[in-house]
Parts: C-alpha cells; structure tokens; sequence
C-alpha cells in the first residue's frame, strides 16, 4: 500500500511529518514523503506517479483553509484520482475552531478522512478502517 | 583589484544600500573601540565570568535603541541584533516597504532589526553609543551583504555558517551555494581581524533543536569551524544548546572543546581563539512561565558545569511569542545574579561517555576528509548529500532523514538507527544498549514525541 | 507502670490537655493509614524521586487546612506542621489566648499552629482527610506534650533534637534537660514505631545556618542520630541546608550518608533506615523577588546532585516576612517541575574533600566519645561545654564561639581558627591553606559579613 | 583598655554581636561580650565588675527605644559610672527614622556615641577618636 505525504504549504513543521513518515512505514505503507513546504499540486503529482492508493497531506500553521478550497478545482484536472483516499490531519484552522464545523467544511474539499487536532495514531486507526471498508486491506 | 574585492563591490552596489565607503569602514574598524570587540572580551575575562547574551531585535531603530537601554540596566555583556526575516531572504524590498509600515503606525511589522535598510551609517551610531559587543543573529544562507553592513556598523561578531543556518530552516535552498557565499563571509571577517582585535566568527549549534545527537552537533560545529580558520578567522566560537540531560551536556562541552583544539591544530589554526557557547534549552517551552523560569534557571547551572564562555538566554514569554523587553531584561539580569551565587563547581569528567562520543566524532570526521572532493567545502556537501552526516528533524531536501535517536532513562539522546552516519559498531551498540529497543515502532514513535516535548 | 509511662501521665494531665487516651491513640496508629508515614514514602519511593516539603503554619484550624488544599493541589509530597512561639516556650497559656484573637479577629496572631490548644481530636480530622505525611516543625527544647499530640494527631515525622533546636534559638535554656527531655520524645516514637511503619525523626542540620563548617553540622548530625537510635528509634533523617559551594554540598552529603551508617552499625543499629534531608538556603535572602527563586532553583538543583530524599523549600517571599500560601505553593510546583526536568545527573566524588571532612568529623566523634562520661548525653553535653563541639554565632551561653570560618574563593567553608574542636592538624594546615590569611583581622570581619550575605 | 559589650532586649542577632566581638578584639580591646538577649542591668553590673572603661551596647531588632528612656534612671544608680563611655548602636528605631531625630535623642538617654545604621568600621573609628580626644589613648 503506498501512500504519499507531506506538509501543505509555507508550513516547515518538519517534527510532525516525520513522526508520520515513521509511523506509516511501522504500519507497513511504502511512504513517499514530499516533506514540509510542499504545493498541492507536487501531491497530485505524486500520487499519479507513484500509484499511490492513499493521500495523507498534514498542516500544523492553520493555513489549510486557504489551500483546502481549491482542491476540487485543482483535483478534476487530473485524471484518475476518484479512488485514491484522501486524508488531511493537523491544526486545521488559526485560531481556536470546533471538529463540528471543520470536519464537513473538509469533506466537502473532498477529503475523505480529516482528523483535526487529533492524535496520531488515532489517526492512521482511521485510515486502516477505511481500508478495510473499502476492501482495499 | 582582488577577486574577493571585485565581489564586494557588486554586492554593495545594491538599490537599498547608501553608497558603500571601503576606505572609510576600514578607518573606523581600525579605530574602533576595542569593547565593541567580544574577542576582546573573550581574551580578558576572569576565567570564571561567562558572558551573557540575551536575544532581542525590533524593526525600528527607536524600539531597538531602547531594547538596548534596557539590556543594559539589567547588566547584559553581549548585546544582541537579530534580523527580521524578509532579509533573511534577501527581500530587501518587503524589508523596507514593512518597516516604514511599522514606523508609520507603531506596530511592529517585522520580526527583527531589518540591518541592510537601516544602513550601517544610522546603524554605527547606536552600536558605538552602547560601546558593548554586538552578535549578529539572523539564519541567512546569503548573508554577504548582511555581514559587510553589519562590520561596516561595529558588529563584531558574527553568528552562522552554510550547514547551520540552512539545514535547520530551508527546504530548498541550494546547500552548494550556502558554502560559497558563506565563504565570502569568513574572508570577509578574516581580513578586517588585521585591523584591530579580530572579528569573531560563531556557529549555530543548536541546528533543528530536536533530538540532534552530540555527535552530528559536535562534527558540524567543527567543521563550520574549518571552513572558517582556514580563511584565515582568528576568533571562533563553536556552540551547542541544553539537550537534556546534565551530563550529556556536560560530556558535550568537553569533547567539542578538546577536539577543537585538535582539528584546529590539524590544520595550523592553533593559534586561533577559540570560545563554547551554550544556548539555553531551543526546544519546546513550558506555556506556566514560572516553570519557563525554573527551566532558564536549569540551563544557566549547567552552562556553568559545562564551563561555558558565553550563554544565550531564553525569556519566560518563549511559549506566547516574541518576548517584551522587560521580559528579556528580566532573564539577563536573574542569570547574572544566578552565576554570582553559582559557586564551588564540581569538576564532572565522565570518561567513558567522553570516549564514546570521541570515536563516533572521530569517524565522522575521517569519513568526511575522505571524500575524494578537493576543497573541504566540497567534502562536505558530498557528506550531506551522502548522508554521512545526517541531521534530525532538517526540513531541507539534501539531508538523509534516516537516523533515528530517543531518549534513554536518564535522557540521554541515543542514536538507535544511524543510517549512512559512520558511526563505529562499538559506539552504535553502546548507544543502543542504553535503550529499551524490544517496544514496537508505534510506542518509540509517542517515546520521540514525549521526548521532544520533555520540558514543556 | 514504667517510669516513662508515669512521666507520660504527668506530662498529659495539663489544663490545656483534653484528656488523653492512651489506649484510643495506640488503637488509632496501629490502624493508620501507611500514606501518614513518612518512612513508608522513603521505603517505597523510586530512587530518585526526591520528596518535596514546603513550610508553613497558621494559627486556626480553617487557615491551616487551605493551606493544605492549596498543596495538595501544587503535587506537595509532605505537608508542613509548623508551631507558633508561644507553644515553643510551653506557654501554653498565651498561645490560647492569641489563637482565640485569631478566630474571632480573622487576623494572624500567631506565627504558627498551636497545636497543643487544637489538640489531637481535632488536627487529627485534618490530618487524617489530607492522608499525606505531615512533618512536625517546631524548635522546642521541651517538645514533650507537644509531641505526644503530635502523634495521637497523625504527625509521624518530628523534626529536632536536643542540640539542633537548642543551640540556634536559645540563650539560657539549660542543654542538660533539653536532652533529657528529647530522651523522652525518642522513646514514646520508638514504643509507636512497633505499631505500625516507624515513626521518623529527623534532626535540623541548618543550624544557626551562618558559617557552619560541614564537620560541625555533620557531627551534630550523627549525634543527634545515635541518641534516638539508641532510644530504639527506626527511621531516622539527617540533615544540612545548602552551604554556598555545590562542591561542598555534594561532599557534605556523601561524607554525612557514609558517616551514618557506619555509626549507626557500631551501636548495632543498621536495621534503621537513614535518610537525608536538604534545606534550600537558610540564610539571608535577596529582597528582589526574583532573584529569590533563582536561587531556590539553583537549591533544588544542588539537592539532586547531593542525592537527598527530601528537600525542604523556601519561597520567593522570604525576605520580606512570612510566605502567602500562594507563594508557599508556587515553590511547590515549581520544585517538583525542575525535579522533573532535572535529568542526567553526573556522579560527583571529590576525594581529596571527602578524605578531610571525614577524618575532622571522625576526630571530634572520637573526642566526644571519649569524654568519661557514662552516657552518651552526657558526654555530647560535656563536649559541647568544653568547646569540643563549637558552633558559630550560636547565642547559647555554653557555647564557645571559638571557632572562625570563612569562604574561600569557591565559596567553600573553611575553618581558620579551631578553638578547642579537635580539628586533625593536617586537615586545619589544608582548611586555612584554601585561604587568604595574611589579611588583618578588620578585612576578615569585613569578609566574613559579606560572606553571610553571599546570596543576597 | 576593657569593653563591655551585649545585644540589649528579646534581641537575637548574634551574629552583629559576634563581629562586634571579633572586631573590638583585633582592635586590641579586651571584650567581655555579654552576647545576646542581655537587660539594661545586667551591662551595668558587668561594667561595675570588669572596670570597663566603655560600655558598647548593639541593638538591631529596633526595641532599643523603649530600653534608652530607662537608661538616665539605671545609671543614676549605679556609683562611678560617669566616666564610663557609652556607646549604642544598630538599628536603633523600628521601622525607618533619619539620624538627625535619633543622634539627639539617644544622646539624651546618657550615650555619648550614637551609631544608626552606621558600618561596623566606622563605628569602631568613631570610639578610638573619642578615646583620643579624652586622652584615655
């Protein structure tokens, strides 16, 4: 199963996506870590040329929301991309903000896994349930 | 007319500098009062007297003026200039565009002293008024034009260097061209020492602040250190923060000291002065900023254990964001009186760690000496790039990612996968024994966070 | 009956006693929660949690017990009892008198809790619902009554002793039944020690806390223990407070845990448990508030390198009177986070200094031990009237205040002058040898007042 | 030449008495230190019995005030005291008082050197000088 990752944006929070890059490979994933300060466009790039099954992009600076927007706009133009799992995690927002409001405004960016302020390995539990729903584990 | 100097005059003939006087910056350097000279004050302190050197800098030159004041009441031995971060980037324009802002409206736009708009003409005046040391603090990969206006204002020392200042903050920036411009910069600093005490020159220990082992700090240190002497840098100050665990820190100090005097031999250097430098603790802060104070406290006993020559201080606003002045003042004038009342210190020689860490440096060191590269710069980045020396946590491309370190019991940082680092079998599994390696990936990966967020 | 238990029966049946009911306390200890006893803490608790005590007492039973929630809720190890002047002169009479203005005035009358007025019915419900060890701290040559209210309250830790709580505080009380009545306290904790876990008795090793060499403070120490050891106490605490000099603290305290058990087992008493106890700074402290937690930072740190089981705290307000319970709190907090972050501790031994204090503390041992005397009372009694054992700037009458010391240039206490304390000749030759003595008497008094005030 | 002296009152401070002591004696005075906690009696009697040409009492827990309105009374009692150099210093007022209010006063207690808040040294000079002006050295 090989998922790409990174860290969305002007974001250099390098701490945390390397904690992620080791956990999914402890959980088995061949990982294609773009690392921190990486455009959404570079994740798409990616995940086409890897074949990855899985995105996980994360944000701890709270400019998600401004990139998050134009992710539909930016996901239909390529090809291919309607199965792959979309995951986002991190500080989802500036400032303080409640998961009732932020996790649908995300889902309808089109993720299908968002995990805002919410532990790591909480997190990657989510991914593999969804795997197993869709079949895919 | 020089190479060096055909460079100089491109680089000072910039839209955002005055015209540049080399014939006139050389009068004052030479002239200069020899207090603006920490080399100078290195050279004469009582063997015991660490130097203190808060961190502070504000976008307009009124609110750093009076930063300074306040330093100054609060007994400060090395006052600080750091810079705002477009010039870190060599945007001199949004530089100048946001300091205007902040002159206009009294807020401050920048995160720093914007040095090459400020020129080194105003700049001169406040720095010679306060006749105290200055330390440049910036994190610039090209600081050449940072640095001329900065010796061309009476600072005198300089921190940085092209590993330090890159890994721990860019992504992208070419590392290749970082050894270049930095070498500029020593040549720079090297030619000016003639004229009066020397410039010093300090590298950056601290690096990503996030669990770096001693080993890969002290190698860089070192190295920097090299790359600086052998330009011809009479005054070099290696350095390294709290890591946390006493001991360690303790080991750090002595095995970085003595293989400084080693390498700098190696290559004639062993006339140069050279000074340690402990940062108080550059990770994670308490948000209690008693316990902020506790932990300040904590370093300053250490540095002293670790018979630092010069500390850098944190405040007890670290947690909530860039600290007021009275905070910073504050800290200064707690940590002079915490090393008056510091007395009869043990002396702390712990000889197997010291040799452990000893060979892994050595090792290191050899591999990189044996890359096939012609000039040292060179060895290194081949090094980099290899991953022989491998730095956590760096954001940037170049650097491996591939060692793993955790914390022991006693919170020692342990290298439990070493990747490409050339670290002898022997040390590895003594480094490894110290550690509980039967848990699974996912419990040292909540170890690594609870060890990164040890003192908070 | 024993003659003890006919003392006893004098001692409580005094008009501020409620009647006392020997049977009901036995009942009531023998059945007490293990969390009340504080030897129950030093054998259970990991190596190197150090226990952390703050002080305080207020005169009403209301004042006292927020006091408590408020350190409970800053993670305090071990509650203070401290008693008001009045009860430490037995006057028994006034202290009823100022606690009843207390009560009805809502002002603080008293500088501290006058337990024997509460009496034990009534602390006893405190004491119990905290369910955290509690330690007596008072300073009553005859502690009789109060602490056999202490006891039946639930208090199983007595601080002092017949010469600690004497020689500091007391011109003209006579030393002779200060022992005789500290016999006393030793044999009613030692019948209560079979009951349960042991009751611990600790001695007050800061003594005047000016200027007092470690060999006389760790004498004191050992005598102090072995006059309760051999009363059949089981858990018994030595102390010292923070000296000046880290180096000198690490080696009193090595000198003093070594000393113990050896004296401990020449009277067949290695059975009990020692334990050792540091006082932060009991000198004059800095008004600066600031500076004041400094330096109660750079305690705690010191009580880790010394590897004590307890630490006692100061707070930030100690110049300026007696502490709020919320500076009090803060001092617990922020101890037991520095004992959190305080990793890595390197292991210190001066041998040169362990070789000399321990042949000074052996020498005036053996002086004391061979006084003709046919107790062991008597013959510290007699040492300490005939100079044998001096403390400086004791008030005493019968102490000899023969005995110089000063700091040399680590801070460390040095013997210059050794009246009539069999200090051994090559010890004293190395004690002024630390020291500058070609200077004229007005410079040493000069030195030694800016030596008492060293932290301020 | 012989001094008396003592910390008058509940006075605890031994360690000003302790110094006073050692200074006077490097000074080549032969001290009879009466320590702390000592009464306005006891230091006559002293001097009466030693022959002490001074009579150097130290205060410093501020309750000097209430002893020096008793001392005019005491001496009158006492036989050839008037030769006696008296001499009192310390912190001779609880709370803050200024020199020019206190001097006076305790010269009219019968003082003839009054030190408030004065160093040790400087005190110790002010009595060699009146020994000096008074030919008793």
């Amino acid at each position: 199963m090989k998922v790409v990752t990174g860290v969305v944006g002007n974001d250099i929070h390098v701490v945390a996506n390397r904690l992620i890059d080791l956990s999914l490979q402890a959980r088995g994933y061949e990982v294609f870590n773009l690392g921190v300060n990486t455009y959404l466009e570079e994740f798409f790039d990616a995940v086409i040329e890897t074949g990855a099954e899985v995105l996980l992009i994360s944000s701890l600076n709270g400019e998600a929301e401004g990139w998050g927007r134009e992710v539909p706009r930016l996901k239909a133009k390529y090809k291919k991309l309607d199965d792959v799992i979309m995951m986002i995690g991190g500080n989802l927002v500036v400032g303080t903000g409640n998961a009732e409001d932020i996790i649908p405004r995300y889902k309808g960016y089109g993720f299908d896994i968002v995990c805002h302020q919410v532990d790591l390995n909480t997190g990657l539990d989510s991914l593999e349930e969804m795997l197993i729903e869709r079949n895919l584990k | 007319m020089s190479l060096l100097q055909e460079e100089r005059e491109i680089i000072l003939n910039n839209e955002y500098v005055d015209t540049f006087d080399f014939a006139e910056v050389k009068e004052f350097i030479t002239n200069a009062s020899k207090d603006l000279f920490i080399s100078h004050h290195f050279k004469k302190k009582a063997a015991d007297k660490m130097l203190v050197q808060p961190r502070g800098g504000f976008p307009t030159y009124e609110k750093q003026y009076a930063l300074y004041e306040f330093f100054v009441d609060a007994n400060v031995d090395v006052l600080p200039l750091t810079i705002d971060s477009n010039t870190r980037l060599n945007d001199y324009g949004t530089a100048k565009k946001m300091l205007r802002l902040s002159e206009e409206n009294d807020i401050d736009m920048l995160n720093g002293y914007p040095l090459v708009n400020h020129g080194y003409r105003t700049t001169r005046k406040m720095i010679t008024h306060f006749n105290k040391p200055v330390s440049l603090r910036h994190g610039t990969p090209d600081a050449r034009l940072l640095i001329e206006t900065a010796l061309a204002s009476g600072i005198f020392e300089i921190e940085g260097g092209p590993i330090t200042y890159l890994l721990p903050y860019s992504k992208n920036f070419p590392l290749d061209k970082a050894f270049l411009y930095w070498k500029y910069v020593e040549r720079v600093c090297a030619n000016y020492s003639d004229l009066n005490e020397p410039i010093n020159r300090e590298s950056f220990g601290p690096l990503t602040a996030t669990l770096v082992p001693p080993s890969i700090t002290i190698v860089i240190q070192l190295l920097e250190m090299l790359l600086s002497l052998e330009e011809g840098v009479k005054s070099f100050s290696v350095s390294f923060a709290q890591q946390g665990s006493m001991n360690q820190d303790i080991v750090t100090g002595a095995v970085l000291k003595k293989l400084a005097k080693h390498y700098a031999e190696e290559i004639n250097c062993g006339d140069a002065m050279i000074n340690l430098v402990y940062h108080q603790w550059m990770g994670a802060f308490p948000m209690n900023k008693d316990y902020a104070e506790q932990l300040i406290n904590l370093a300053t006993v250490i540095a002293r254990m670790v018979s630092a020559d010069k500390i850098i201080t944190k405040t007890r606003e670290e947690a909530s964001g860039i600290p007021t002045k009275e905070a910073n003042a504050k800290t200064v004038a707690n940590t002079q009186y915490t090393l008056g009342i510091l007395n009869g210190l043990p002396n702390v020689v712990d000889e197997e760690e010291e040799e452990i860490l000893t060979l892994e440096v050595m090792a290191i060191m050899e591999a990189v000496f044996n890359d096939p590269a012609d000039t040292l710069w060179r060895k290194v980045f081949n090094s980099i790039k290899n991953g022989i020396i491998d730095v956590p946590f760096s954001p940037h491309i170049i650097n491996h990612n591939n060692m793993i370190t955790i914390r022991d019991a006693k919170k020692n940082i342990r290298i439990i996968k070493r990747g490409n680092v050339p670290i002898p079998d022997r040390c590895y599994a003594y480094e490894k024994g110290q550690c509980d390696l039967t848990k699974d990936t996912t419990s040292i990966v909540n170890d690594i966070i609870h060890d990164i967020g040890i003192m908070q």
